[in-house]
């Protein structure tokens, strides 16, 4: 008993390329309550739950992106995912709610340099314009045949967001358009 | 591919977003009161208009909200989307 | 060869790279710049292909990608034969391989042909009249022959290799078509600072520009005028201008798609780079600005090989540096012809004649035609043309004050030609438009069909306006440009006047079929030249009642061949409203559809082919199993692993050694595919309440329970456990396949109906890996690894759930059986399920255990009569007809579905109720799918009772067993039926559906 | 009705074509008939047909907002096959293929019926098991459909590639080699002469704005945008319009519209032997006598009047042939259209007396009327005629979704094409 055994990402067998990289281990806490309650929501986690549609917050090592009208994905270090967790669940003690860990259910796959969102946009039916599509910007999405959550973190920086199973093909997608772009 | 206004997150693409059929079709509050000619009506009749006709999106990959839209079915021009609990202008339960 | 058509000098071409080439086989060369017609026509080639019904030989008509008759195929290697590719946009590169088509066994003899020798007996529909008797003779003789003529290049018959990119994008302003007017509309677009994608169907921007060598813009020569312009644009970093690049479709809402061609033209293209692009291109404004197409004249036999379009010609001339033929007559109807004329006569071509239709043709044009001394012939037609594979000599005729021609076949005179220009006007090209369902008015001054009112937030601009003059098209265009910006929420640029000096407008230009004085009924007067439809084709089709110009369409097939009758929908609809006595706006135009031009399939599918046609799902544990040798299935996107064969064991072998396994030790079974569902809040349970039929409130924590969930309409939708963690808190479990649909029906009940309830719902499925471990050695295998639980038999009775360490990893440990083992399903995090599930398997190796597939987790679950939705369940079952009315909670007033399950056929006596079948031969498996009657003497159609739903070997029997739905089964348990094979019956006795341990105690194990 | 024959082809030919005559006539409604037929699709004009011969109901009408032939049946991949699940639909889809097989004589028009084989592909377990299902039962009900191999698929029908390496492979196949394709204008101008030949009035541009009803509330006419006509009997085949139209007699139908697409790739010589369906990835061809590969593909998501849909159904289409078919990659598409099918919850037809008397309604044939076409209209004339169902019909009734009676062929076999 208590043998330990190893963690192992979606990502982990696949080949690493240039621009593409898979984030690593991280708690991951998807948040549902109302309006009522994001306040001390806020306050328990340490950042500011957006209101503002389609917007993530960040502090410190910590995220919240606003998904839904009543729904946060929070992205925290793995370290923290119990302690986050139970500081949610305090704070939030008032306020009917639902916490679910999902930091195994879905793996981040990071896109950085200048042609990051020309590279997004053979997937990605959204306009990646930083106009329309602003650093800070979050929302769910998909990305051909995978639904994700896509967030602009900085001006060539994209982070997705993806169901662990829908990772290969999403990268698989994404290698291929960099070596056409590369080809042509 | 449309080019819906989701209510929460501004014009979105077709794609994300599923179809919920003819809105303001409530769930009866006691079914076992309705009689089976009316249950049937309400399991299966639609108006499915030419013209404008309000129904019901959701925005499945973006907010997840459902939300009611007025569109015309034959131009497929949305007139107005709502969230729920807002009064749609076709004036009907939301 | 040389190119003895060729100029001394002029044209776009590059003189210095002689490109080689082969067309049927035969070497010839050309230059770069140069397309394959081009080439073709500099060798003096004009035959290039055969037409479509009566496999006439046909030349080049145009210069673009209206060409109707210069289709070819072309390739590199078999994987990359294209067929019916225009010869006119098909640009030249050393080596380049083509051939003719729609010819057997040359191009100059044609066997073919001889539908020609028959035409007067082939006119439009004939084959509705004939091929009647004897019955079978359509399918069995005449329709393989008539398959054979028919069709224009062949298929390829070898996968193609290449790739096909596709991306999305989205811009303020989108330009279609790059001539004068686009490229004036990208200026002013970007001069207001917006995002503008600009695109044009050729290799190079410019239109009708590429061949303008008078006119100067600002003080440039027209084409320096281009070269800065297009620099300019270059420079502009929120600009795309994409050559190449067709605008094929537009759809609603401002959705217009592109097709780029990349490699094509490339002699030795990187075989990573993708062969075409599909742009899918979102516009907050689109302006069209796609000019206009030249129409050919309808004169008896206007459809040998060196008769074109006079613009086409000049285009030759011009952008390729190609004399078209050596004597010249023009026909015309239109002052552009006189250009082409002027043209050719500069270059040194003899024109002969020029006849033109009006009777006093005037204007600089013409006056400059006659200081040329070209032989100008006001009032005349074209009365035929003579000729075998290329004209030889065109006769012309007067016509009358009343319109007629002189009459009698040999009137007029003959002039002989080896190249006949025609130009019958210009006719907008307002494809793009109508496609986005903007209204098109005639207009009768230019007797066009002009953009009017648009659906779409579009602007025309140019000769696709009716806009014909290049100062007017300039301004026209930058006006549109400007106005998109600004309706964009960009700038809009102050306009800019153009100083346009050289350009001549023209003007004229006719519809329908031209007067020859001959026996109509005889001559065939070409409309639309790829599916030889001629005028009198379109007549027989009015005469025979059909009306409607889009009956005459698709009796005489004109305007259905691959240009889309481009250059003859005008033509066909005007001598179809002459024969119907109608104003020709009231008989109106067929739909514009998309595509534009043909596009490639590989472009739609773009990269979605073999592992990337769709995703691919797999487990955690998958790359275990795969190690492991497992065959795999599809399950919806997932794969799962159906049994892991050892050495030398088929299915039957492998299935039967893994279902003894977990009846007699112990097997685990990848389950992480299952859908999960956490349902939290304070009303969770009164949501499940409503959701499904069994009763959830007095579940306590820490328990859990088999649900059923039905359609609105009572048919059983999806099953699972449901275990419930804390008073506010669910773990749902779901079918594999029905996952998505569950949590997409929850949440439209919890948002639609039920928005006050204080629960929420969030996908798990993913988060989780399960583990299922069964078998009676089940408990001694995992207690070692668990922490934090005490697993023994009463503390953790069947029907338990409980969170605790399972290897060390936090889990959440289920105490539920699909086997009818004592069973239990490890969840946990997904990262750790290969680890947990190897550190399982290791503390099992003791204990013999046995990894087991899909196929064996079906053996196991049949033996014990529990369902599978979708296979013992087809969209038609209830609960009771499924044996599972028992779960019903008895005193909930309401679920969804329950309405409908008081329906007094739901509870008719001959249902089709779920049993179990026996067979007489204990060896014999039924097949799934089979039927079951009770008179399998019966003749056909038999009254069938039900079919087999699951059938396997039971191991664990030693005897086959299957499940099945049969009208008032349960009534018939006991009774003897019959399942009808192909030449054989088989008798089968129908039983109670568990067939192994109908007790339960093995489960309490 | 001027016969039409290879001899009649060629004495005309002699005389340049002059003698044909209309092949229907363009009447002026006239102010009463026996019967109306709102629709002249196949199947409205197919009624009307049978009405006048089988029945022998002349005075009638068949009425069209446009063009007869414009909708649905002039817009259709003429997929036909009856290998059908439910006895109900084996015996109304078999009814029709067994009047296919003469309707070329019958109407003396070449309808180009060509049972060149329906190949359906199953790609996993359980499309075996359904397919397995539809055939033990298409045998029972004398129903031809046989299980090929995945090799004896390819054999059939060499374009499609099995490989194992495909995302779906193809793991076998059901066959029906009666079913097979039919030129779809034929069969509305076939069946629109024939019945014009026996007096039936077809009336074009002539749409249906009214329907007028008695105290009583049976029907006594309709009112058109030429006029108002009286009849007793009036019957709806309206396709992706009904819900329109028995809006205006005040009924509700279990129905919704949805744009339907289908594509032509630019035509070849022959390459493709006979019609392959994959209901798993969504793909129908065949290749018609002209040589273009005719493409099925998907219905929108939304319900929709506007005969057109998005570019992403079409892709995804492609997607699945150039999977199937890879050498056809670069085959090109020559045109794409769409169409306003009408769909039932259970994807399966109304061919029934309605609630209103003398209002009767053929409809919910969604993306797969047309393989109906004569059957269809023969039980329907039926139906008109005497004023009950035929046996055929009979289950087809609307009242079937009260009593949760449901034909669902759509869960039993994903599509119905
Ligand atoms: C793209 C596509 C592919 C398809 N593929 C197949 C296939 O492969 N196999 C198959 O079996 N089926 C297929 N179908 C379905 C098939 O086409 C239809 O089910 C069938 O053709 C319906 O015939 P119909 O005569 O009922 O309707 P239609 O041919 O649509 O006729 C209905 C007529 O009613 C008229 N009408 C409507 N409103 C009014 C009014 N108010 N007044 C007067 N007239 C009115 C319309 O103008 C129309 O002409 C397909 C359909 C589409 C759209
Ligand atoms: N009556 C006449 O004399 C006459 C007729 C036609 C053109 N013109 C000349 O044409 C000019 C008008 O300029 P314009 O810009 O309107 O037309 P244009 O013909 O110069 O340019 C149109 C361009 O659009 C492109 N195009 C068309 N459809 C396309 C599509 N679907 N996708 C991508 N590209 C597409 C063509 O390749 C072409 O380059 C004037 O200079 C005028 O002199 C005159
Ligand atoms: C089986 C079939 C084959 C067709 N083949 C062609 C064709 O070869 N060329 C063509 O232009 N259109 C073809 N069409 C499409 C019609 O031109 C037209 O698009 C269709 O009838 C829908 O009408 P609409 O586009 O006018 O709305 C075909 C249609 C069908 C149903
Ligand atoms: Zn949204």
């Amino acid at each position: 008993m208590g043998e330990s055994v190893e963690r192992e990402g979606a990502l982990d067998l696949l080949a690493t390329a240039t621009r593409l990289a898979a984030s690593g281990p991280e708690a991951r806490l998807v948040l549902r309550v109302r309006p009522a309650g994001v306040a001390a929501a806020s306050s328990a986690f340490g950042v500011d739950l957006p209101t503002m549609p389609c917007r993530a917050e960040r502090a410190g090592a910590c995220a919240a992106l606003w998904l839904g009208p009543d729904e946060w994905l929070l992205l925290a270090p793995a370290a923290d995912e119990g302690c986050v967790a139970a500081a949610l669940e305090d704070g939030l003690a008032g306020h009917p709610h639902s916490l679910v860990t999902a930091s195994h259910r879905q793996t981040a796959v990071v896109v950085d340099g200048a042609r990051a969102a020309a590279l997004l946009a053979i997937g990605c039916p959204l306009d990646l314009d930083l106009a329309a599509f602003p650093v800070g910007m979050c929302t769910r999405t998909l990305f051909a045949k995978a639904p994700i959550v896509l967030w602009r973190q900085g001006v060539a920086r994209f982070r997705i967001e993806v169901w662990r199973s829908f990772a290969p093909y999403l990268w698989q997608v994404l290698d291929g358009g960099l070596r056409e772009g590369l080809a042509e | 591919m449309l080019l819906i206004p989701c209510p929460w997150c501004g014009l979105r693409p077709e794609i994300e977003f599923s179809y919920g059929g003819e809105a303001n079709i409530a769930r009866p509050a006691d079914p076992a009161a309705l009689t089976d000619e009316e249950w049937g009506a309400f399991l299966y009749l639609r108006t499915n208009p030419k013209g404008r006709h309000a129904e019901r999106w959701r925005h499945a990959n973006g907010c997840g909200r459902f939300f009611n839209a007025v569109r015309d079915t034959v131009s497929d021009f949305f007139e107005t989307t709502t969230k729920p609990g807002e009064l749609p202008p076709s004036g009907g339960k939301s | 060869m040389s190119e003895a058509f060729r100029t001394r000098d002029g044209g776009r071409i590059d003189r210095t790279r002689p490109r080689s080439f082969r067309f049927d086989g035969v070497g010839y060369q050309g230059l770069a710049g140069d397309t394959l017609a081009s080439a073709l026509l500099a060798n003096g080639v004009h035959l290039v292909g055969r037409s479509f019904k009566y496999h006439r030989p046909r030349g080049v008509v145009a210069a673009g990608s209206d060409e109707p008759n210069a289709l070819v195929g072309v390739w590199r290697d078999e994987a990359s034969y294209a067929p019916n590719l225009r010869a006119t946009q098909v640009e030249l590169y050393e080596g380049l391989r083509a051939e003719s088509q729609n010819r057997s066994p040359s191009l100059r003899f044609d066997r073919g042909a001889m539908a020609g020798l028959l035409a007067p007996f082939l006119p439009a529909g004939f084959y509705y009249k004939t091929f009647l008797w004897p019955r079978r003779a359509w399918a069995r003789f005449w329709e393989p022959r008539i398959r054979a003529m028919a069709g224009l290049g062949r298929a390829p018959t070898l996968p193609d290799r290449d790739r096909y990119a596709q991306t999305y994008a989205h811009c303020d302003v989108l330009v279609v078509g790059g001539g004068p007017a686009g490229i004036a509309a990208a200026l002013a677009a970007a001069a207001g600072h917006a995002r503008v994608i600009l695109c044009d169907e050729q290799a190079e921007l410019g239109g009708s520009l590429l061949a303008e060598t008078e006119a100067t813009i600002d003080g440039m020569a027209a084409q320096a005028w281009l070269a800065e312009a297009l620099a300019r644009l270059a420079r502009e970093p929120r600009v795309r201008v994409l050559p190449r690049t067709t605008g094929f479709g537009y759809f609603a809402h401002n959705f217009v798609g592109l097709a780029e061609r990349l490699t094509d033209h490339l002699a030795e293209p990187d075989p990573q780079a993708p062969r075409e692009r599909l742009w899918q291109v979102r516009a907050r404004e689109v302006v069209l600005a796609t000019g206009a197409l030249e129409r050919p004249l309808v004169f008896p036999e206007n459809d040998r090989p060196g008769i074109m379009l006079a613009d086409a010609a000049r285009t030759y001339l011009r952008r390729y540096g190609v004399k078209p033929g050596s004597r010249a007559v023009v026909a015309t109807a239109h002052d552009g012809a006189y250009r082409a004329a002027l043209d050719l006569h500069r270059a040194g071509v003899a024109v002969a004649a020029v006849a033109d239709l009006r009777p006093d043709p005037e204007g600089p044009l013409v006056e400059a035609a006659r200081a040329a001394g070209i032989a100008i012939r006001p009032a005349t037609a074209i009365a035929g043309t003579k000729g075998r594979l290329r004209v030889r000599s065109a006769r012309l005729v007067r016509i009358g004050a009343e319109g007629e021609a002189g009459g009698g076949a040999s009137a007029g005179e003959t002039v002989g030609c080896d190249l006949l220009l025609m130009s019958g006007g210009f006719t907008p090209s307002v494809h793009l438009f109508s496609q986005s369902r903007g209204q098109l008015a005639f207009d009768p001054v230019s007797a066009a069909f002009l953009p009017a009112r648009p659906a779409e937030r579009c602007r025309s601009a140019g000769a696709c306006r009716g806009t014909f003059g290049l100062a007017a098209a300039l301004i026209e265009g930058y006006a549109a440009g400007e106005a998109a910006s600004a309706a964009a929420g960009r700038g809009g640029a102050p306009g800019l006047g153009f100083a346009v000096t050289g350009a001549i407008d023209t003007r004229g230009g006719t519809l329908g079929a031209t007067p020859h004085g001959r026996d109509a009924a005889r001559v065939k007067a070409f409309v639309d030249f790829q599916n030889d439809v001629t005028a009198k084709d379109v007549k027989l089709a009015v005469r025979e009642g059909f009306r409607s110009i889009e009956h005459i369409k698709r009796y005489t097939t004109t305007g259905m061949a691959t240009d889309q009758g481009k250059s003859s929908n005008m033509n066909a609809l005007a001598i179809a409203a002459v024969a119907l006595g109608r104003p020709l706006p009231e008989v109106g135009l067929t739909t514009f559809r998309m595509p534009y031009t043909p596009v490639s399939f590989g472009a739609f599918a773009g990269f979605a082919r073999g592992e990337l046609f769709d995703p691919l799902r797999r487990t955690p544990i998958d790359p275990w199993a795969e190690a492991a040798g497992a065959v795999f299935e599809e399950v919806g996107q997932w794969r799962r692993a159906r049994y892991f064969p050892r050495e030398g064991e088929d299915m039957h072998q492998a299935v039967g050694r893994e279902v003894r396994a977990v009846r007699q030790g112990v097997g685990i079974f990848d389950g992480s595919t299952l859908g999960k569902i956490e349902v939290v809040g304070p009303d969770a349970a009164e949501f499940l309440n409503r959701m499904y039929v069994n009763a959830w409130s007095k579940l306590a924590p820490g328990r859990c329970r088999y649900g059923v969930m039905l359609r609105e309409d009572g048919f059983v939708m999806d099953d699972g456990v449901v275990g419930r963690m804390a008073p506010d808190r669910f773990h749902v479990t779901t079918t594999t396949g029905g996952a998505a649909r569950v949590l997409a029906t929850m949440e439209d009940y919890l948002q639609t109906e039920w928005a006050d309830l204080d629960v929420w719902l969030t996908s798990t499925s993913e988060q989780w890996a399960v583990i299922a471990l069964q078998g009676p050695r089940a408990r001694e295998v995992l207690a070692p690894l668990v922490a934090g639980a005490d697993i023994g038999r009463e503390a953790f009775p069947h029907m338990s759930v409980r969170a605790c360490r399972v290897a060390g990893v936090e889990a959440r440990l289920f105490r539920v059986s699909f086997s009818g083992e004592l069973g239990f399903e490890v969840n946990v995090p997904a990262d750790y399920g290969r680890a947990v599930w190897e550190a399982i398997l290791r503390a099992g190796r003791g204990f013999g255990i046995t990894p087991y597939g899909t196929e064996t987790m079906h053996v196991l679950r049949a033996e014990k009569g529990y369902i599978i939705v979708g296979q013992e369940t087809d969209g038609t079952a209830t609960p009771d007809d499924v044996g599972l009315s028992g779960l019903i909670g008895r005193t909930k007033k309401d679920f969804v579905g329950a309405r409908s399950l008081r329906r007094a056929a739901m509870a008719a006596p001959d249902r089709k109720q779920l049993v179990g079948l026996l067979t007489e031969d204990p060896r014999e498996v039924l097949q799934e799918g089979a039927q079951i009657v009770a008179n399998p003497q019966t003749p056909a159609p038999v009254p069938m009772l039900g079919h087999v739903t699951s059938a396997y070997h039971s191991p664990t029997l030693e005897r086959s067993i299957a499940l099945a739905m049969v009208r008032g089964g349960r009534a018939r348990i006991g009774e003897v039926l019959f399942v009808p094979m192909p030449g054989r019956v088989v008798k089968v006795s129908l039983c109670d559906p568990v067939f192994f341990d109908r007790e339960g105690v093995r489960l309490d194990g | 009705m001027q016969r039409f024959s290879a001899l009649s082809l060629f004495r005309q030919g002699l005389s340049g074509h002059r003698g044909w005559r209309a092949q229907w006539r363009s009447p002026e409604p006239k102010a009463a008939y026996d019967a109306l037929i709102i629709g002249a699709g196949g199947h409205g004009l197919g009624t009307a047909y049978y009405l006048a011969r089988e029945h022998g109901m002349r005075n009638i009408a068949v009425l069209d907002r446009g063009w007869l032939g414009g909708g649905n049946t002039g817009r259709n991949t003429t997929i036909i096959r009856s290998n059908y699940l439910f006895d109900e639909s084996a015996a109304l889809y078999d009814h029709a293929v067994k009047l296919w097989e003469g309707l070329s004589q019958t109407l003396n028009y070449n309808v180009m019926f060509s049972p060149r084989g329906v190949l359906m592909l199953a790609h996993t377990v359980h499309d075996v098991q359904v397919f397995q299902r539809h055939i033990h039962a298409n045998r029972l009900n004398g129903v031809d459909n046989e299980w090929l191999s995945a090799e004896e698929a390819k054999a059939y029908c060499p374009p499609i590639e099995i490989g194992r390496h495909l995302r779906y492979p193809v793991i076998g196949a059901a066959l029906q080699r009666r079913g097979g394709t039919a030129r779809h204008d034929a069969v509305a101008w076939g069946f629109a002469r024939a019945a014009d030949a026996m007096g039936v009035d077809i009336i074009e541009n002539c749409a249906v704005t009214a329907i007028h009803r008695d105290a009583a509330g049976a029907v006594t006419g309709v009112e058109t945008t030429r006029g108002t006509i009286r009849a007793p009997k009036v019957g709806v085949v309206a396709a992706g319009h009904t819900s329109v139209v028995m809006a205006m007699a005040g009924l509700r139908m279990p129905l919704e519209s949805y744009p339907l697409q289908a594509l032509v790739s630019e035509p070849v010589k022959p390459v493709f032997p006979c019609v392959v369906m994959s209901n798993t990835i969504h793909a129908y061809i065949s290749q018609s006598d002209k040589g273009e590969l005719v493409i099925g593909a998907g219905t929108d998501a939304y319900t929709s009047y506007s005969q057109r849909g998005g570019l992403h159904i079409s892709s995804h289409t492609l997607e699945a042939i150039c999977e199937l078919f890879p050498m056809f990659r670069r085959m090109r598409m020559l045109r794409n259209w769409g169409g306003i099918v009408d769909v039932t919850p259970d994807r399966s037809p109304i061919i029934a007396k309605t609630s209103v008397p003398g209002l009767y309604v053929n409809s919910g044939w969604g993306t797969g009327g047309f393989k109906a076409t004569p059957g269809s209209a023969h039980v329907f004339a039926w139906t008109m005629a005497k004023d009950e169902p035929h046996r055929i019909n009979a289950p087809f009734t609307i009242e079937r979704f009260r009593d949760g009676l449901l034909i669902d062929e759509a869960a039993a076999a994903a599509v119905a094409h």
